[in-house]
């Protein structure tokens, strides 16, 4: 932790960022985004198991980012997409730094994006073994129990798109939902129309997502809508031999590959 | 029971009128003519024309409180309802309620000289109140109109304007951007603030409306200002999108003003009051 | 406030045998919007066509349905139609009655039902067609042509000649290619440098030809229309306008130990050299990996004894960037080596040639002044063995193919070498012979039956060297693979015909596909020969496929002709259904968002970046951009983009969708 | 009308519900799921949830549902006929398990749907809904009802408030209005006159943070402050704390079409969306996130005391619970008062 707030002094002190985004200590023992501007805020960030807030949702928001070069603690998700964000051009060396924070809490220096993509490449994308468990029971489901499972986990969402505002890939200025002529996905929570936004969001983070749980850490009626995109994660390593974001920008689904599996077919 | 507030009244379009490039007049009617007898409405009012499928969107009155037995409204395809609206065709029946929110004090203004200054497509709301008063033409003094639109073809009202150019109760002076001219062009080429400080109506006994694009208005405030306008004889009306139109819906809240309720018509004075987000 | 008027057509009996078309009209007829709805025998008749035009100006329609056939077949009949009577010809829109109903269905009221419930869904969607004009895109008049050989050369002089500018690369120091490498040409046996050196000249000299020699293609953009291209000229370390091509330089070099790639190594060359004498242009450049000055820091003989002093030994690659509105590739081919082949000793025995080798040697201007005779010894061989499809059409070796040319220039080495050696012995081991031409089969004939060529139908399995002979071993086939077993003095192996190394790269940088063997591919390989996917780029010549020299010639004209047809317009005229990128008043510009997918997904690199500026010139926001030259409207963009800020004129989202909700909603 | 008193034994409230489904109520309360407490219609007295400090939404999904269709049209070529909301399908409701701070709600959105223009459906749905609420025995830090003129055993706006005397205890029933007082005649017997009982002491402690009138004072000038960029920085705009707020009434007018039929309703928005202003024009009037949630605290705290005369917060807390940001609405209020001017 020392070493952290060191690091984020050093990088405001010498002026190298504008902004160091981290975790503060927040209410009712959750933490929560802190905005280093000052060292002596500094002191104020933390680091521990309970930061699971993905705070590459910041650096593509316009607030945050007119504020100038920015520093990001980064866990490996924060860090995969931030690599993604860079590959769809939304952050680059100029504007960004990556302090990288391992699974044994010591902070990593990356001098640019491509150390922060080498050390990213380290480690697949891979569904935890709870997820495991409860897609392989989905995926023995007949077509109809799967229906009512889904109908019967989507019918609270009341659209409040908190799983959108928290996703780091989410950062179209105009969504999809927000597009009327025509209106693809209704504006009103209905049955149907849930089912269409959850599953048009999942469809649209295909090949980009970064399984940061985000979303559904984010949504207030803890609808498990997280098992949508770790299905698109396992359809797309069976299909297309799985992906890792990256800066050359090759996407899983525009970019055509003579060795891409296609089991879809069969 | 009653109906609910938000029952439209169903409306027959009479008429369609092409105005400009995208801008077209709908001359309403009654489906029921019950509806006809119970409703009024004063110039400056709104309301929620809707296409049942697409849904509603708000636009002034554009027709003037004097002629009865129909309303008209005239709007630009821009969005999902207008361009909705832009399909139908003549006979058809589309929703509409109304009317909704304050109205230009007219009352007030009698006796009184009246500078109305338009821009674009937002002559309109101002045709209402213009008519009204060119209806009740003895209530005032000097009637003077500025209206400039981008060029020639973006004026609307194209025979109400030949009208007033004609009428010798009324001066209308009417201006195009520079390079929206055409060579048998015979008004004035320039953007209306500057066209108002040329022309420098005085301030004495006159009120000023001012309608138009945001930064029209930015500019011809000043205008009227050094020209010696006070603020609380400059009427405007705000634009701010609105969904019921009566005061619940929170979209046109600004500071403690519903949009919808306490206006759209402010006199500048009132806006000074308000916080910056109209 | 649409007025669409809906025209049924009977296509005779083909759609009203089993569509009751009065009846499709008739229903069609009540739906909203709709102002007249008729049915006719033939639509696409004059009358037919009349009737559509009558409704347009009596009616005011705003939009019209034909629903008849295909669009594919009386689209644009019926829009130009449409646009005679003034209405915008992109306001016309074809329900397929025939292709989608008709002729796929029974005949029943089903069958009407679905013809109506098609002709609803184009009804809805001509509702929210948007008027369109076709684009227009300028023309740059120049043409480049890549590569100097006898296509390229052909390609340049054809389009000069019908009055367009022409720029001619060639990555060599001479124009010619490999047919000034050739000794004397099939059937007709005339000498290939006469008929190809006033060629050559009349390039250098053609007010409409600009001619780069040693230079290469660097990088390309733009589109049809509108290349622009950067051209390497590599540094030939002279300055070519004061030399005078006296050849002093190339006499007074002491580094005369270099193969000679005119010669296919059979002779040598110095560091400053002119490839063959009647090179054009006929000046000497400096082979920098092998001049002693470049490589050792000491020599400048050269520079010494110029007389016109135009040595530049500090010159360096220039790179000139030119507007061209069509590309030419002409790139030609080249030959395996005798390395290629583990049975015929790895290209270790001098004596094992190459086809090309042999054409060297018996060109009066080769090495042995046309005279046949052995690498290694000099001796006249008074047996040789000539092998075809040395490699050619042998999966193993990963040339399936058949190399074309080999079987009649096989034939003319046997039968120069029986008119040079009298008395000599030639056999030629063969698949089949491919001898497809004018005069071709006669030729092989002559070499045959006049000229005594042994033929033999047999693989040559293997050759080695004996006692001072090569010998070559092969089968008979047409004695039941008897083994054969001839002592040679010489064999030339007719080796396959390959791309030339660097094609694949050439071809990723024009964005132009190629085959597995990475020729280039023809856009169509029948109607559309000398085109390539990429509109404004034209194949011509043995960059395609192994090709001869008519061959290539009628293809390099095929190709100049659709270059001066390009050319013959000032402005290309090209449908509006492309993608478009919206755009918006600012704040928003426009809903893109800049993550650039449809970029790596639009296979035909038509997105583009644009920064949006404030006044000061500082960068807003990065959009894309769709470049209207180069979109071809697959719509692979929209489906990609997440804001939905792509739309396919023509196919907008709204459009598509009002048809789709049209047929669920009824 | 006066409170009346009565007990209820621990073990009647089960028959009390078991009455009230006999007499054709529909009955919302309480029930689990994914961990998260939420009303819902109830069958059986067993589901209902008794350990939560306080439901993840508000219950004012029962009077202002999230999707409320007000009409339905038919169209025939030119012609349109349509057809308004239909009250009839409106049936008596009982809104089991409230917390006083969800039940003063229902007096803010009255405001709301009735300051000027009465909205006759929402009345409609009021009028013929019954709050049988709950008083507090426990709270969290983000309770801070007593803050906004609430407190853990408020009888505002129930009809009638349950107290549970004590951990196993049984249970106070204030009877505050006379649809109360039809609830009691249902089941008399389950109502035991009783002695005046100290409630007081059975309740959660709630103490006072800050005081609201002060912060509406404050933020009369206090609208260019950059405490409004400071505080929003985090926040990622979603619409979780308006949608789970008992007094969020912001909403959407929307068409849902089917071919020739369809309907019109209203749907929840809020004013935390950037696109909750936007023109048609593209110019958005509140452009950036501290403009929109500054609007979100100066309507609740200033513009609708000054128009309304009521608080737009009932100091529930569920926003601060459900901000995926931790954007606590409490800490930020305090800020506010604590800031000098």
């Amino acid at each position: 932790m020392d070493d952290l707030r060191k690091r984020a002094k050093e990088l405001i002190d010498t002026s190298a960022v504008k902004v160091v985004i981290g975790y503060e200590q927040g209410t009712g023992n959750k933490t929560r985004a802190l905005f280093v501007e000052n060292s002596e805020v500094a002191d104020k960030l933390i680091f521990d198991s309970r930061c699971v807030q993905n705070l590459a949702a910041y650096v593509t928001k316009q607030e945050v980012k007119s504020k100038g070069k920015m520093a990001i603690t980064a866990t490996l998700p924060v860090m995969r997409a931030i690599i993604q964000l860079a590959s769809e051009f939304q952050v680059n060396d100029d504007n960004l730094i990556v302090i990288g924070i391992t699974p044994e809490s010591k902070i990593i220096d990356f001098k640019n994006l491509e150390e922060v993509e080498t050390y990213v490449h380290q480690f697949q994308i891979e569904i935890d073994a709870r997820n495991r468990e409860i897609l392989d029971k989905l995926d023995k489901m007949t077509p109809s129990e799967r229906w009512k499972f889904w109908i019967d986990e989507l019918s609270p969402c009341f659209k409040c798109y908190a799983c959108r505002a928290a996703c780091p890939m989410c950062y179209c200025s105009r969504c999809t939902v927000d597009f009327n002529r025509p209106q693809w996905i209704p504006v009103s929570s209905n049955e149907l129309g849930n089912l269409e936004w959850h599953f048009m969001r999942a469809m649209h983070l295909t090949g980009r997502c970064v399984d940061c749980d985000a979303c559904a850490n984010a949504c207030p009626l803890a609808i498990p809508i997280n098992l949508l995109t770790k299905k698109m994660i396992e359809d797309a390593k069976s299909d297309f031999g799985g992906y890792q974001p990256s800066l050359k920008g090759e996407n899983l689904l525009s970019t055509f590959k003579p060795d891409d599996k296609e089991n879809f077919i069969q | 029971m009653i109906d609910s507030l938000y029952m439209p009244y169903l409306m027959r379009i009479e008429k369609i009128t092409c105005e400009a490039p995208g801008v077209k007049t709908f001359m309403l009617k009654f489906v029921n003519e019950e509806d006809q007898n119970n409703f009024a409405f004063k110039a400056g009012q709104f309301g929620e024309y809707s296409v049942f499928g697409e849904g509603e969107s708000t636009f002034c009155i554009a027709s003037s409180p004097t002629r009865k037995g129909y309303i008209e409204c005239t709007f630009r395809q821009s969005g999902k309802v207008t361009n909705a609206l832009a399909g139908c065709e003549e006979g058809s029946v589309i929703g509409f309620r109304g009317p909704y929110g304050n109205i230009f004090p007219l009352d007030e203004w009698k006796g009184k000289n009246i500078l109305f200054i338009a821009g674009g497509i937002a002559l309109p709301p101002m045709r209402c109140v213009i008519w009204n008063a060119l209806d009740t033409r003895e209530n005032f003094k000097d009637i003077t109109i500025v209206y400039g639109a981008k060029s020639v073809n973006d004026l609307v009202y194209k025979n109400e304007l030949k009208e007033w150019e004609i009428r010798d109760d009324v001066r209308l002076v009417t201006t195009v951007d520079p390079g929206g001219e055409t060579p048998d062009w015979k008004g004035e080429v320039g953007f209306v603030p500057s066209i108002v400080e040329k022309i420098a109506p005085s301030a004495e006994n006159t009120v000023a409306v001012v309608c138009g694009p945001p930064v029209m208005i930015k500019f011809t405030f000043p205008v009227l200002a050094k020209l010696g306008f006070r603020d609380e004889n400059v009427f405007t009306t705000l634009e701010n999108r609105m969904k019921c139109g009566f005061g619940k819906c929170g979209h046109c809240n600004v500071g403690k003003v519903y949009v919808c309720k306490d206006g759209p018509v402010f006199t500048q004075a009132q806006l000074k009051e308000l916080p910056d987000e109209y | 406030m649409a007025k669409i008027g809906v025209f049924i057509c009977h296509c005779g009996e083909n759609i009203s045998a089993t569509v009751d078309c009065a009846k499709v009209a008739e229903v069609v007829g009540k739906y909203d919007g709709v102002a007249i709805s008729l049915d006719y025998k033939y639509m696409c008749s004059d009358p037919g066509q009349n009737l559509i035009k009558k409704a347009i100006v009596e009616k005011g329609l705003t939009g019209v349905v034909v629903a008849s056939c295909s669009p594919r077949m009386h689209e644009p009949t019926f829009r130009k139609a449409c646009a005679e009577a003034g209405l915008n010809p992109y306001m016309c829109e074809m329900a397929n009655l025939r292709e989608h109903c008709s002729w796929v269905h029974e005949k029943g009221e089903a069958t009407t039902q679905k013809a109506i419930d098609l002709v609803r869904t184009i009804v809805e969607k001509v509702k929210h067609n948007q008027s369109l004009d076709a684009i227009k895109v300028p023309v740059t008049k120049t043409a480049l042509v890549i590569g100097g050989g006898i296509a390229g050369i052909q390609a340049s002089l054809d389009i000069a000649n019908s009055g367009h500018k022409v720029i001619l690369i060639e990555k060599d120091p001479s124009i010619g290619g490999h047919m000034s490498q050739l000794s004397e040409t099939f059937p007709t046996l005339d000498c290939s440098q006469c008929i190809l050196t006033p060629r050559m000249v009349e390039v250098a000299q053609h007010p409409n030809i600009t001619l780069y020699t040693y230079a290469e293609l660097e990088s390309i953009d733009g589109f049809i229309g509108n290349f622009k291209v950067k051209i390497r000229k590599k540094a030939k370390s002279i300055d070519e306008k004061i030399c005078t091509g006296c050849g002093l330089c190339t006499t007074k070099c002491p580094n005369k130990k270099n193969p000679s790639e005119f010669n296919e190594g059979l002779g040598n060359r110095t560091a400053i050299y002119v490839p063959f004498p009647q090179a054009v242009p006929n000046k000497p450049v400096i082979d920098k990996a092998l001049c002693t000055y470049y490589t050792k820091g000491k020599c400048k003989i050269c520079e010494k004894f110029c007389p016109a002093h135009a040595i530049r030994f500090d010159q360096e690659d220039e790179i000139i960037e030119v507007p061209v509105g069509a590309i030419v590739l002409a790139t030609g081919f080249a030959v395996k080596k005798t390395d290629f082949f583990p049975e015929y000793g790895y290209g270790r025995h001098p004596d094992i040639i190459t086809g090309l080798q042999f054409e060297r040697l018996a060109s009066a201007s080769g090495p042995t002044l046309g005279e046949i005779r052995r690498p290694s010894d000099g001796k006249i061989p008074e047996t040789i063995v000539f092998v075809a499809c040395a490699g050619s059409r042998d999966e193993a070796k990963g040339i399936p193919y058949c190399s074309k040319i080999c079987c009649m220039y096989t034939a003319k080495h046997a039968m120069l070498y029986q008119h040079k050696v009298h008395g000599g012995k030639s056999y030629v081991f063969y698949m089949d012979i491919r001898a497809g031409g004018k005069m071709y089969d006669e030729f092989v004939r002559r070499a045959i039956e006049e000229d005594g060529v042994n033929y033999i139908r047999g693989r040559v399995s293997r050759v080695y060297e004996k006692n001072g002979k090569l010998i070559v071993k092969g089968a008979d086939t047409l004695l039941g693979a008897m083994p054969v077993e001839i002592e040679a003095d010489m064999v030339v192996l007719a080796t396959a015909g390959v791309a030339n190394e660097g094609a694949e790269e050439l071809a990723q940088k024009l964005h132009v596909s190629y085959d597995p063997y990475h020729f280039f591919a023809e856009a169509h390989p029948k109607l559309k020969p000398v085109e390539t996917n990429t509109a404004g780029i034209f194949l011509a010549g043995a960059c395609q496929a192994p090709r001869d020299i008519p061959e290539s010639v009628a293809m390099a004209s095929g190709a100049a002709a659709k270059v001066a047809g390009l050319f013959s317009q000032d402005e290309l005229t090209r449908e509006p259904l492309i993608a478009v990128v919206n755009r918006q008043a600012p704040p928003v510009f426009s809903s893109c968002v800049g993550c650039f997918l449809c970029m790596s997904a639009c296979p035909y690199h038509a997105i583009e970046k644009e920064e949006i500026k404030n006044r000061q010139g500082e960068v807003l926001k990065t959009v894309a951009k769709v470049n209207p030259g180069l979109c071809q409207g697959c719509g692979t963009c929209v489906a990609f983009c997440r804001t939905k800020s792509i739309d396919i004129q023509g196919y907008t989202h709204e459009e598509v969708y009002s048809e789709v909700m049209a047929l669920l909603n009824d | 009308m006066n409170i009346e008193r009565r007990l209820v034994r621990k073990d009647s409230l089960e028959k009390l519900f078991d009455i009230l489904r006999q007499n054709k109520k529909t009955v919302f309360a309480p029930v689990m799921k994914n961990g998260k407490a939420s009303f819902k219609p109830v069958g059986s007295f067993s589901s209902i949830a008794e350990d939560y400090i306080q439901t993840t939404q508000s219950s004012k999904e029962v009077i202002f549902p999230r999707v409320e269709k007000f009409l339905d049209y038919e169209k025939n070529g030119k012609e349109v006929s349509i057809k308004g909301f239909d009250y009839q399908s409106v049936t008596e409701t009982v809104l089991w398990g409230v917390r006083p701070c969800d039940t003063i709600g229902f007096g803010t959105l009255n405001s709301i749907f009735n300051w000027d223009f009465k909205d006759e459906i929402f009345n409609a749905r009021l009028s013929k809904t019954i709050i049988l609420s709950f008083s507090c025995n426990k709270s969290d830090d983000y309770c801070f009802c007593t803050s906004v003129g609430g407190n853990p055993g408020s009888t505002a706006g129930s009809d009638i408030l349950f107290t549970k005397l004590g951990a196993d205890g049984d249970y106070l029933a204030e009877v505050v209005t006379e649809k109360g007082q039809a609830i009691v005649a249902l089941a008399s017997e389950l109502f035991e006159k009783t002695e005046s009982v100290e409630k007081e002491k059975f309740l959660a402690n709630v103490p006072v943070k800050f005081n609201q009138e002060e912060i509406r004072k404050k933020l009369e000038k206090f609208f260019k402050s950059s405490q409004w960029v400071e505080q929003s920085l985090k926040c990622l705009g979603c619409g979780a704390c308006a949608f789970v707020c008992p007094t969020c009434a912001c909403f959407d007018i929307q068409d849902d079409a089917h071919g020739k039929i369809g309907s019109r309703m209203r749907c929840w928005d809020s004013c935390g969306y950037s696109q909750f202003t936007v023109h048609t024009s593209g110019h958005n009037p509140r452009s950036v996130q501290s403009q929109r949630w500054r609007q979100r605290i100066m309507h609740k705290f200033s513009y609708m005391p000054e128009r309304l005369s009521v608080y737009g917060c009932t100091g529930c807390g569920r926003c601060s619970r459900a901000c995926p940001a931790d954007m606590n609405i409490l800490e930020h209020l305090i800020s506010i008062q604590e800031v000098k001017i």
